[in-house]
């Protein structure tokens, strides 16, 4: 059970290897993981857009799409139709070439960084040794790619849009790299396969330093990609829709679901870093996987549901002051619990942890004016 | 297993032509974003090749920091400034002919020196592990290291200085 | 890791230089000429990393000269481009031959 | 305090409502919403809709005698009315056409207060979309006519203050009819 669609694959490879030449065996191997990989992306996209409207119905105490098909599971191919049928407007002063490139490039790294994602045991489409490298390198390229539908679409909202939301993605990128360092000083390789079995006994999470760097990764992870409190760049009610204001019909559709499948890449990643990825007593490894990160998908959801959004300054403040100096804190904690091991590491890195954690909320408290004391005219 | 080392050599080659084209985009092209975009399209290329010659860290080191970072600055640079002068961006027709002239003579003149060179790579080269990087980079060339560490943290605070408006 | 001989390298890192100085002469704009320069370190990291194949030196040096010459280049850029938003703000203009004032 | 309490509370409020959302009774905080199409609200009884004609017992006896008062004081001016007149010429009190534009009527019900043969009230009956805008809304005669018990059911007190209220006026009158036929009978007897 657990290694149900690796032995399909081969199952299929053998099939074809009856009447086909070997170097056409292992392009079809290639090419069953790309197509599975498309596939996932794609039905993840809709189905997340479901999950989202219904989770944070249910916040609301409303009940969320129920009218298309049995629980409103035809949902997302209502919407599929909908956007794929509306008008594409280009508008008249706009690139034409950028208005068009912008969307397709944004998907492009959106599916790439499903190769490095270890969807179960031995399910990495690609284990490369520099697996978490090539996540940052692809999730990196999507700011130049903002920049191109911010300024090809010729609109001031556009490309403030653009601007801000690359200066937050910069800005978050940087504790984001600095949060996994400790993993990589625990597990010694980059590649995701490794870092997952690395925690077959005990999960990065329930160490001091894990739990941190979980916690920083998936607050910059949610900022990369523009959601809940961080969504001040595409805002409806700050700057129009942001850098896909002037994307309509399949386009726009592109942005969400680039959008959506960033949000799953950040879950998976946070939940192979540091929840154990496919690690689990019971169940097949991949439902494990699909377990943790589902779960990770709703915490995300539930950001959504409840936080306001941050203002522009709070949220650079946020990670410039708060997380990068945590980050490296964090870093300095690991290599302590690591080099001292045992309960002297453990309640080292503890405190350590715990008294910046103080220090920089005390920092970082934002200014409340002291009670005000009205003179009444007499 | 020979078979899908051609489509290999035969992506590399693509990948090699796709980057000079993108090169000379980058060089020709009036509008300055295009030209922008056509150097990330270099710079993507120039990763692949990394990864052909067996320097995977590299490779994505290079998206990382090149297409991430660099360009979002020069992107961000292109916004800033003036925007309408992005039509005049290239000396008049004579000086161009005359400085590709001058620099395809030099081209051929490094192109005949390489061809002439028996280059025999070493055998038994494998491919180089990260760990190995990072212990050579932290035990042989800690030096360059460090100086490279304290370089970009003074360039950190020069662009800052430089670039901020109000002369306090 | 030789797929290719490496003469196919070097001839493609040639082409990579050669575009970045023609860039660096024909274009008027500075920050066309910011990436001519960035397209020369490009080619020169191309050259390190092949040469790290074909001569006799602690195989990991070519590449980590290439990933000095990447964090350089990064370096350079910044500082180039922070000069230029500077040269922009008290000049308006980011042409290369109207900034013929030594005195500034 | 500690610097993600105040999140962490609001995190916890919507987690409560998320899974109350699923166990809880409407009442005390579970999902309250009524499925429109299948559930209904129950429409109170002063909800008024478009006005109809009340008959008691037959289309014919309807109570409306054309005295055009609603047609005047209808602030839209939505309600036309023809007084209907036998094969002699002279007027009946019975409307021959009683037209009501409901794209125009806004369901004031200033015609029910100002009638003073309670012929017309508002309806509940509020589902009456078409298609084309122009003369299927335009509701004449035969299609305001409802019957009184029909009144009644929906609107149950002021039905009975009105029957009440007509019976009165019944007995009232035919104790003046009484009245004035005992005088005739008195009259009558003392001039033979």
């Amino acid at each position: 059970m657990d290694q149900l669609f690796v032995n399909l694959k081969n199952m299929a490879l053998h099939l074809i290897g009856v009447f086909a030449p070997d170097w056409l065996v292992s392009l079809s191997s290639i090419l069953i993981s790309v197509g599975a990989m498309t596939f996932l992306g794609i039905f993840i996209m809709m189905y997340l857009t479901l999950m989202e409207r219904k989770v944070i119905g249910r916040m609301q105490n409303r009940i969320g799409p129920n009218r298309v098909g049995k629980w409103g599971l035809l949902q997302p191919v209502a919407d599929a139709i909908k956007m794929l049928t509306k008008e594409d407007i280009v508008p008249e002063p706009a690139d034409r070439l950028l208005h068009f490139l912008a969307p397709v490039m944004i998907v492009i790294p959106a599916l790439l960084i499903f190769a490095v994602i270890p969807f179960g045991r031995n399910m990495t489409a690609l284990d490369l040794n520099v697996g978490l490298l090539y996540f940052f390198a692809m999730s990196s390229t999507t700011t130049m790619v903002i920049f191109m539908a911010g300024w090809g679409s010729r609109n001031k909202y556009a490309s403030l849009g653009g601007m801000r939301s690359v200066a937050q993605m910069i800005s978050y990128e940087v504790p984001m790299v600095l949060s996994v360092v400790p993993v990589l000083l625990s597990v010694g390789s980059l590649s995701t396969g490794k870092i997952v079995e690395a925690q077959a006994d005990l999960w990065f999470v329930l160490t001091p330093w894990g739990f941190f760097a979980c916690v920083i990764f998936f607050l910059c992870g949610v900022a990369e990609c523009n959601r809940s409190p961080f969504d001040l760049p595409e805002a409806e009610s700050e700057i129009v829709a942001g850098f896909h204001t002037e994307f309509s019909g399949m386009k726009f559709a592109l942005f969400y679901m680039a959008e959506f499948m960033n949000a799953f890449s950040i879950a998976a990643l946070t939940a192979t870093l540091f929840l154990g990825g496919w690690q689990g007593p019971l169940l097949p490894s991949w439902l494990w996987f699909i377990l943790k990160t589902y779960s990770l998908l709703f915490v995300m959801m539930w950001f959504r549901g409840t936080l306001p959004r941050l203002r522009a300054d709070q949220m650079m403040g946020l990670a410039w002051k708060f997380l990068l100096p945590l980050a490296l804190v964090n870093i300095l904690a690991a290599g302590l619990h690591l080099y001292l091991g045992g309960p002297a590491g453990f309640a080292s890195a503890l405190i350590i942890l715990l008294g910046s954690f103080m220090g920089l909320s005390k920092v970082n408290r934002s200014y409340v004016p002291e009670k005000r004391e009205y003179v009444l005219a007499d | 297993m020979e078979s899908l080392q051609v489509l290999v050599k035969a992506g590399i080659y693509i990948l090699m032509a796709a980057g000079s084209l993108a090169a000379i985009g980058a060089v020709f092209f009036p509008n300055l974003f295009y030209a922008g975009l056509s150097l990330a399209g270099v710079l993507i290329c120039v990763a692949g090749i990394y990864l052909s010659a067996g320097a995977d860290f590299l490779a994505m080191v290079q998206i990382l920091i090149y297409v991430g970072a660099v360009m979002t600055l020069i992107i961000y640079a292109i916004m800033l400034t003036n925007i309408e002068e992005i039509k005049v961006s290239h000396l008049g027709i004579k000086q161009i002919l005359l400085s590709i002239l001058a620099v395809s003579g030099f081209a051929v003149l490094t192109a005949s020196a390489i061809l002439s060179i028996d280059w025999r790579p070493l055998s038994g080269q494998n491919r180089l592990e990260v760990h190995e990087l990072g212990a050579a980079l932290m035990s042989r060339y800690i030096f360059p290291f460090e100086v490279l560490g304290i370089l970009l943290f003074a360039v950190l605070i020069g662009a800052i200085v430089i670039a901020r408006k109000d002369k306090v | 890791m030789n797929l290719i001989p490496t003469e196919h390298y070097l001839l493609f890192a040639l082409v990579l230089f050669a575009a970045g100085v023609t860039g660096i002469l024909t274009r008027r704009n500075v920050i066309g000429v910011l990436i001519s320069i960035e397209l020369m370190l490009n080619a020169a990291a191309i050259n390190l990393v092949v040469f790290s194949h074909t001569v006799k030196t602690a195989p990991e040096t070519g590449q980590l000269f290439a990933f000095f010459v990447i964090a350089l280049a990064a370096a350079g850029a910044a500082v180039g481009l922070a000069i230029v938003l500077a040269l922009y703000r008290n000049r308006h203009t980011v042409q290369t031959d109207e900034m013929n004032l030594l005195k500034w | 305090m500690l610097f993600g309490m105040g999140i962490l509370r609001g995190l916890g409020v919507t987690l409560k409502n998320f899974f109350a959302s699923y166990y809880k009774k409407p009442e005390e905080g579970g999902l309250f919403t009524v499925e429109y199409p299948e559930k209904r609200l129950p429409v109170k009884e002063r909800f008024r809709n478009f006005p109809f004609l009340v008959y008691d017992t037959t289309p014919e006896n309807m109570r409306c005698v054309a005295c055009d008062i609603c047609a005047k004081e209808c602030p839209p001016k939505c309600i036309y009315i023809v007084r209907d007149n036998d094969e002699a010429g002279r007027p009946l009190k019975k409307p021959a056409i009683f037209d009501i534009d409901f794209t125009v009527c806004m369901n004031c019900g200033i015609c029910e207060e100002v009638c003073p043969f309670d012929a017309i009230y508002m309806d509940h009956e509020f589902e009456i979309a078409d298609a084309n805008r122009l003369d299927a809304l335009l509701y004449n005669l035969p299609d305001l006519l409802k019957p009184n018990d029909y009144f009644q059911k929906i609107r149950p007190n002021d039905a009975a203050q009105v029957d009440a209220r007509r019976l009165e006026a019944e007995e009232k009158k035919k104790a003046a009819v009484a009245a004035v036929k005992t005088q005739a009978a008195a009259k009558d007897i003392k001039p033979e």
